[in-house]
């Protein structure tokens, strides 16, 4: 090949480059193994990672995955695939999109929806970009005041987090309504008129805490006053609880979520994939790829990305985002997920998770020392209080071999006694049990 | 399976694969109010069905595990299995991302090595793994470099300079982070206009993003000059790295003067791109940014492994995801990286530069015109047809679909977009001669057609599944969902 | 990739997957004499080239997951991805099989629970699961028959009765147990000739064997009657039961009259067919046979299992390969049983059978002509195409061709020999009535192709990766390898 | 579809059946389960047998194996197709059965080889069926006594058991020559003259014992007198010993044995696969599949079934075996094995083996009481003996977590002291040293 090219030497071929450039300050990584040895590296520390039954949720959920899901959204032809652009030559990833979007639109009773983005918490953040942009006729367009958004109830922290880092740098600014009893204060919210009207309102159900948040009295409110609705919602959820589009008398405006419970293990949090969809009017506000069924020479129906020309690599700096690269293989487990399970395994699986959760209260609200600490329905997640400390409740728990829910007080010091707690339906009677009596044990010696 | 026809056709209402479903619940202890009236419309189909169908419709994919894929920019290589074994390893697979440190350190411990590799690499003195994607990467960049300035309360700084060549996320970035795009020039050598560069830069200059080498597919050779430019105008270097695979193990970042560069490990370190993703980007950064990188990262204290969170990085931008970025791609990234090792990382920026300077010298001696004749090619160039497009009529569009029907995926069209009737061609480290000659001779032979038919290529593909898709209908006529009812 | 290119020929010496060679080892400590003088010829690629290799091989197969493969006599049903998944758990995954007791508790646990099954399943007295597939479990079955007629002293007896429709493997086991066959003809009805059989019986019979539903399609209606016949004779009765899953979960072999039965797995119970196999062939045995059956097999103690071996069966047969069969089908075998239950395995039964009588029914209407026309399908039925070869030339081979064009597995052709230009059809309960639908439409479209243009069906298929192979020159210039440097 | 049918029912579609003959005795089966609840189950009972490294090998060896291998070979158009009769529709099968062809041969350096028989254990007793046919010369041919095998020295007694069981219905007898220091006692072997002269003979290399036999010269003497030669051999152990094609002045006639090292999880032994090769001019003795390339209509070239004349459903009771299905999957994964690993790696594999083995014997013959039990060379298996009955050490060392290797007493009654190991490529030094530890706890309190 080097006589081909003319070149003396490999080293040749990169005679353009400032030879002090050229490093030899690559001495702090190690020489390579074989894959037999990467695997037994590996091995040995995955091992020291695998725990017993989790009860933790707070966003990501232990559910079953069906074996045909991966063993389907792994064949290379799904794994190894670069971005549609070459639609004639991607029509499987390009369908698959499309009944994707069939399907999660379906789910959340929104019109559109895009081919998703990188997790939920990114997904929030995007949403409120996008109705900043949709939300033309807000005074604080005019005024060039900082653009609101409140944050009605509950909303999950590291998502509240995640999308002010994500939209501070465009004068945008988070106001949280603050709760009552774990749920959205409707008052402090409702009082947020004149100067304070938010842009959008962001509404999670359930909320972070488990609890079921008052979704139409919100969107309603919302809707009378100019606000756009954005919904965070739990995709499992969808299959029992009154989804997005149809809150109130509008139904939400743009609806987010991840997509993690669709197929996905938890696999610490990533790779999962962000959802969002919205009404048909806001689809050109839409970040991220699109698409659509169209016909080809001989007008066979096929499948293309279309209205790219929201997106960066035509639009440049007017894009809708910065997005390129987005969670595809997620989604392709998603839609394999979801067309195995349908809507009544879904269902199935949501009823299972909320009648496992209520099971699992009843279990440790059994142990001494133990509550309930908000009351009011919730679905597949709950919060109780320990009576002390819950950092080292969790991690007593944990030494037993349980991943035993999430400690609050790091976000809500006044919860600081209390652990977020989630069943799905993988976790047995005897898992259950099994959390008991290590809370048992832990707090009662 | 017939064309067009999706998973909803092939449904029949209360089909469903029964072992997928545990036994119900009691019924809910929800208000009637919150609850949901009518089931969502789902595909109603068996488990067969379902695998068939998507076995099925992958075949109509091309993929990396199938095809050369000489996608420029975009570094198709081959995704060793390995990788994805030891990151679908059970204790990672079912790892919660809440789960306490004490039942985490091998996931840690496996994160702080990637850290450390990625520090080497890249030459820097720290470095997040928490942006998901490339574009992730430069946002977290370009708002370490704006953190900088107002941590100075150097506040008059609202411009971010790219080049004409760039990647459209880089503009679209530095607007997401507040900033105006001032474009500067590239000159005909694929090198930037040096002339535009200085008249460009200013007090209001934030910084620079730069790609190196540049989508041009060619080594930026002014590098040093440009970082000390840029610099003494009170500006930072923003790093592109999805270009690294050209000089991984030969060259970095940090040494030429980039104050912060984000990584494409979906490119240069071998994750599978999943159909459009997922990805991962992180990013490494000089001492200056140290105290404004993204969180969480990982710290080690003797043998122990702990999470740094923005408590104790008070001038950290923040997190960007619920959790921890995409920490499966991470995974597979360092199980690659460790395989290949300091010689292996030297070896993959060598066998991509030679198979690029190949394949170019080859297609430029079988008669295609080369962007940058004078230039040695990196892992990637371009040739133009517009020569082609202008004598036959047969674009770059026209040979890309013409190439498919040869079994080959197209390189990248139309970018970058100086460049008329381009091509960015990037073969990669892991294919073979054998390929990249037969690659050669398609090309001829489309030639050849474009020549004596040029119909059959400007009505290319002929051979796929289906033909040339009708776009303009597409955006048109909207139908982004299966209507229920109407097929 | 080109036609007929092996892997072979995509490679070039030296070249190698390098990740997957461990550091050599010193010198072996070996005597020179014993060495291998040259390396063997073994395939010289990347990883990505036999990854792709393979991957694109791979999609040259027709297969259940991609296609309706009606095939007749082979169950070629979904295989639940579940069921792989059980059996590739990293416990029975890395098990040794000579692992201590201790050590294999969940194993043994796991086969005596399929045991336990497989004995109310086939209602006899006693299962040992280590034959390898249907034809060994047949071969146990004929040498247990011999082990008692030897253990009596009965050793005249040197005919296996077999009926004339029966699969290959029947008449090749008797020979290989060192018997004479002595075929039964079958009647016009499908049944067995009542009179053909009493005049076959005599005292040179140790056993008849017969499959039930047949393999013509049909449910034997007299097999009491049969029974009771070779009883009196002498002889036992082996049960062939690769077509159980016509009446899995509703009749048992055991109920007719059966001494002995073997099961396929790989077809009742869906474990795959892997292109040929792996299979599992258990044996149950009514109580006279108890004392022969073939080691090891698994006994309970209160919440112990052990292994139970030829010490303590000594008129056991023995063993019949190198450890515990085909283990790992075994495995997969429970977990499907678990999935389907006792109400799930009624069900396997009762679509299958309405599957395929709808399927006949159906074609009859069509005008396709049926071999036993006035009986019920059992899970499989035949269609003759005597007359479409008579009056167009057309052979049920030409169907079957034809048959793939359309993207349908031909049903099995030319098998029970005793009918003329046969398909044998078998659709399986996994399959919907669109599926089933869609190849009744096929094949009243290719019958009328065969009206109009003959030639298309009879040089078919035209759309696969190979037309029609030469079959004659493949045997007359053999060529089973690759030959080096010819190519 | 029952309307269709004309049917009222599904009950009326079995009115054939007596229906004294519809059963209702299944109720000792349980109910069925969703998957989760099965995986769960099966789940808890794999964890039962996760033990620690592995050192017995006996046949079945825990060797690395590519990811990629099982990636591909699982795929479901190798995994869920038939039997390749339909060559135009199965040349995915097809090509590759031929490309494992030239492989095995290859590696044997034998003529030609089947698809594939059952495992290691039922191909030497095909083998020796095919050597009575093939040997039509022998004297027991035409005086119709007993057809006797001998086996040289120390073949796997599972193979031979599995052996004698397959053909005695045959009049066929395995006749043991006995062993001398472990190998075959080649004074007893020659000394089989006249009417004792055996049609073949079966030779183990490496043997049982793990120990290198003489096979040039038993494969001179055989072909001096008119005996077949089957070799059983391990196909790792072919990239370093010489191949049964290369034995003496001729080589063997057969050559078979175990395809298990070849990419194949141990999996308690099964499925793994039976190789079997033989010369051109046996050709038509081999029993199974065979693939040959030809054409197709329009002369490009493919692949099919060939010699199917020879098998059982064309040639009924005259076939030369009974076998039908056999374990084409595992010969899938064997070929993407070899291509993977080619010649340099499988000799890497080879080599570090028996690097590894003879690293074990120095450290466990390094504990008090242990020491070699046979002296000369060894491939990866060595017999040590532990100074007091080896299977009650066997179990002590499993309770410690090791697999520690095979108690011979079983087998040869006076080597009850003995200890049959393993070391294979995977087997690192802290893995050693855990044996070593563990047999000195063991033995030496
Ligand atoms: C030069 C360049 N920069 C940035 C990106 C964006 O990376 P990502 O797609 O991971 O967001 C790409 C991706 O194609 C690229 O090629
Ligand atoms: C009726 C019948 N009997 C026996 C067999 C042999 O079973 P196996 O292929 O598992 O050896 C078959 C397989 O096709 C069959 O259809």
């Amino acid at each position: 090949m080097l006589t081909s090219i003319g070149a003396p030497s490999i080293d040749a071929l990169f005679d353009e480059i400032e030879p002090a450039l050229k490093t030899s300050h690559f001495d702090g990584i190690d020489e390579g193994v074989d894959e037999m040895t990467m695997i037994q590296e590996m091995a040995e520390r995955a091992r020291r990672d695998e725990a017993g039954p989790c009860f933790t949720g707070a966003g990501c959920y232990d559910h079953h995955i069906p074996a045909a899901v991966w063993d389907i959204a792994a064949r290379g032809e799904f794994m190894t695939a670069y971005t549609p652009y070459q639609a004639e030559a991607s029509q499987g990833t390009l369908q698959l999109i499309y009944e994707y979007q069939t399907m999660i639109t379906g789910l959340t009773a929104m019109d559109v929806s895009n081919a998703s983005v990188y997790d939920g918490g990114s997904a929030l953040g995007e949403a409120v970009l996008m109705a900043v942009r949709a939300n033309r006729a807000h005074p604080s367009n005019k005024t060039g005041g900082p653009r609101r958004i409140a944050v009605a109830g509950a909303c999950h922290p590291h998502y509240v987090d995640a999308t002010t880092n994500i939209t501070r740098n465009q004068g945008i600014e988070l106001v949280p309504t603050g709760t009552t009893d774990g749920r959205v204060d409707l008052d402090a919210l409702t009082g947020m008129t004149g100067d304070r009207m938010p842009v959008a309102v962001i509404v999670q159900q359930p909320n972070f805490l488990g609890l079921i948040e008052p979704v139409d009295e919100i969107a309603d409110w919302a809707s009378a006053n100019g606000v756009l609705v954005i919904a965070v919602v739990n995709p499992t959820s969808l299959a029992l609880l009154r989804p997005p589009g149809e809150w109130g008398a509008n139904g939400a405006d743009i609806a987010c979520g991840d997509g993690q419970p669709l197929g996905i293990p938890m696999a610490s949090g990533g790779p999962s994939f962000g959802f969002l969809c919205t009404r048909s009017s806001l689809v050109r506000q839409l970040p991220g790829r699109l698409v659509g069924r169209t016909v080809d020479r001989h007008d066979q129906p096929g499948f293309t990305l279309t209205l790219q020309a929201r997106e960066q690599h035509i639009r440049r700096g007017k894009a809708r985002s910065n997005i390129c690269t987005n969670q595809g293989l997620l989604v392709t487990a998603a839609t394999i997920y979801l067309a195995i399970v349908g809507a009544t395994g879904l269902s199935r699986v949501a009823s299972r998770c909320h009648e496992r959760t209520r099971k699992l209260v009843g279990t440790l609200t059994g142990v001494n020392g133990v509550r309930s600490h908000f009351a009011g329905p919730y679905f597949h997640e709950h919060v109780i209080d320990v009576g002390q400390p819950a950092d080292r409740v969790a991690d007593a728990v944990a030494e037993l071999g349980i991943v035993g829910g999430l400690p609050l007080g790091r976000y809500f010091p006044d919860l600081r006694n209390c652990l977020l707690v989630c069943a799905t339906e993988k976790r047995t009677d005897a898992d259950i049990a099994r959390f008991g009596d290590a809370l048992q044990q832990v707090l009662n010696g | 399976m017939n064309p067009g026809e999706t998973i909803f056709d092939i449904g029949k209402p209360g089909r469903r694969a029964s072992a997928q479903a545990p036994a119900a619940g009691d019924a809910p202890d929800l208000p009637a109010s919150c609850l949901r009236a009518n089931a969502p419309r789902l595909p109603e189909v068996s488990e067969l069905q379902a695998v068939r169908h998507y076995t099925n419709l992958s075949a109509r994919n091309f993929s990396i595990d199938n095809q050369f894929y000489p996608l420029g920019s975009c570094t198709m290589k081959y995704n060793p299995r390995g990788a994805h074994r030891a990151a679908s390893l059970p204790g990672f697979l079912n790892r919660h991302p809440l789960a306490p440190e004490s039942a985490s350190q091998g996931f840690l411990a496996c994160l702080y090595d990637l850290q450390e590799t990625l520090k080497h690499v890249t030459g820097m003195a720290a470095v997040s793994l928490t942006p998901m994607a490339g574009a992730q990467g430069e946002f977290a960049g370009v708002a370490m470099i704006r953190a900088w300035h107002d941590a100075r309360g150097d506040d008059g700084r609202e411009e971010i300079l790219v080049p004409t060549a760039a990647h459209g996320t880089n503009p679209a970035t530095a607007v997401m982070c507040g900033y105006r795009v001032r474009e500067v020039a590239v000159g005909a050598d694929g090198d930037m206009d040096m002339a535009a560069l200085k008249a460009a830069l200013g007090e209001k200059t934030a910084g620079i993003m730069l790609t190196n080498p540049s989508t041009c597919g060619v080594f930026e050779r002014r590098i040093r000059e440009i970082a000390d430019a840029v610099h003494a105008a009170g500006g930072l270097l923003y790093y592109d790295g999805a270009n690294l695979n050209a000089i991984l193990g030969n060259v970095r970042p940090g040494d030429m003067g980039f104050d912060v560069a984000h990584l494409n490990l979906h490119k240069t370190f071998a994750t599978p791109h999943g159909g459009g993703g997922p990805g991962a980007g992180p990013v490494g950064v000089g001492e200056r940014l140290v105290p404004h990188i993204p969180t969480p990262v990982v710290a080690r204290d003797g043998d122990r492994y702990r999470w740094v969170d923005n408590d104790q990085i008070p001038g950290s931008i923040g997190r960007l995801s619920a959790f921890m970025g995409n920490a499966g791609i991470l995974l597979r990234a360092l199980a690659y990286a460790r395989m290949l090792g300091r010689e292996g990382m030297r070896r993959v920026g060598e066998y991509a530069t030679l198979n690029a300077n190949y394949l170019m010298v080859r297609l430029a001696d079988a008669g295609f015109e080369l962007a940058y004749p004078e230039r040695r090619a990196s892992h990637e160039f371009i040739i133009t047809f517009r020569n082609e497009a202008k004598t036959l009529g047969v674009t770059a569009m026209d040979f890309a679909k013409r190439l498919l029907d040869y079994g080959f995926h197209a390189p990248t069209t139309y970018f970058p977009l100086l460049v008329a009737e381009c091509f960015l061609i990037e073969p990669t480290e892991t294919e073979t001669k054998e390929e990249l000659d037969a690659f050669v001779d398609a090309m001829v032979r489309i030639r050849a057609e474009a020549e004596t038919d040029p119909e059959r290529v400007k009505t290319a593909p002929h051979t796929l599944p289906v033909s040339r898709l009708d776009d303009v209908k597409a955006a048109r006529e909207l139908d982004l969902t299966y209507s229920f009812g109407e097929h």
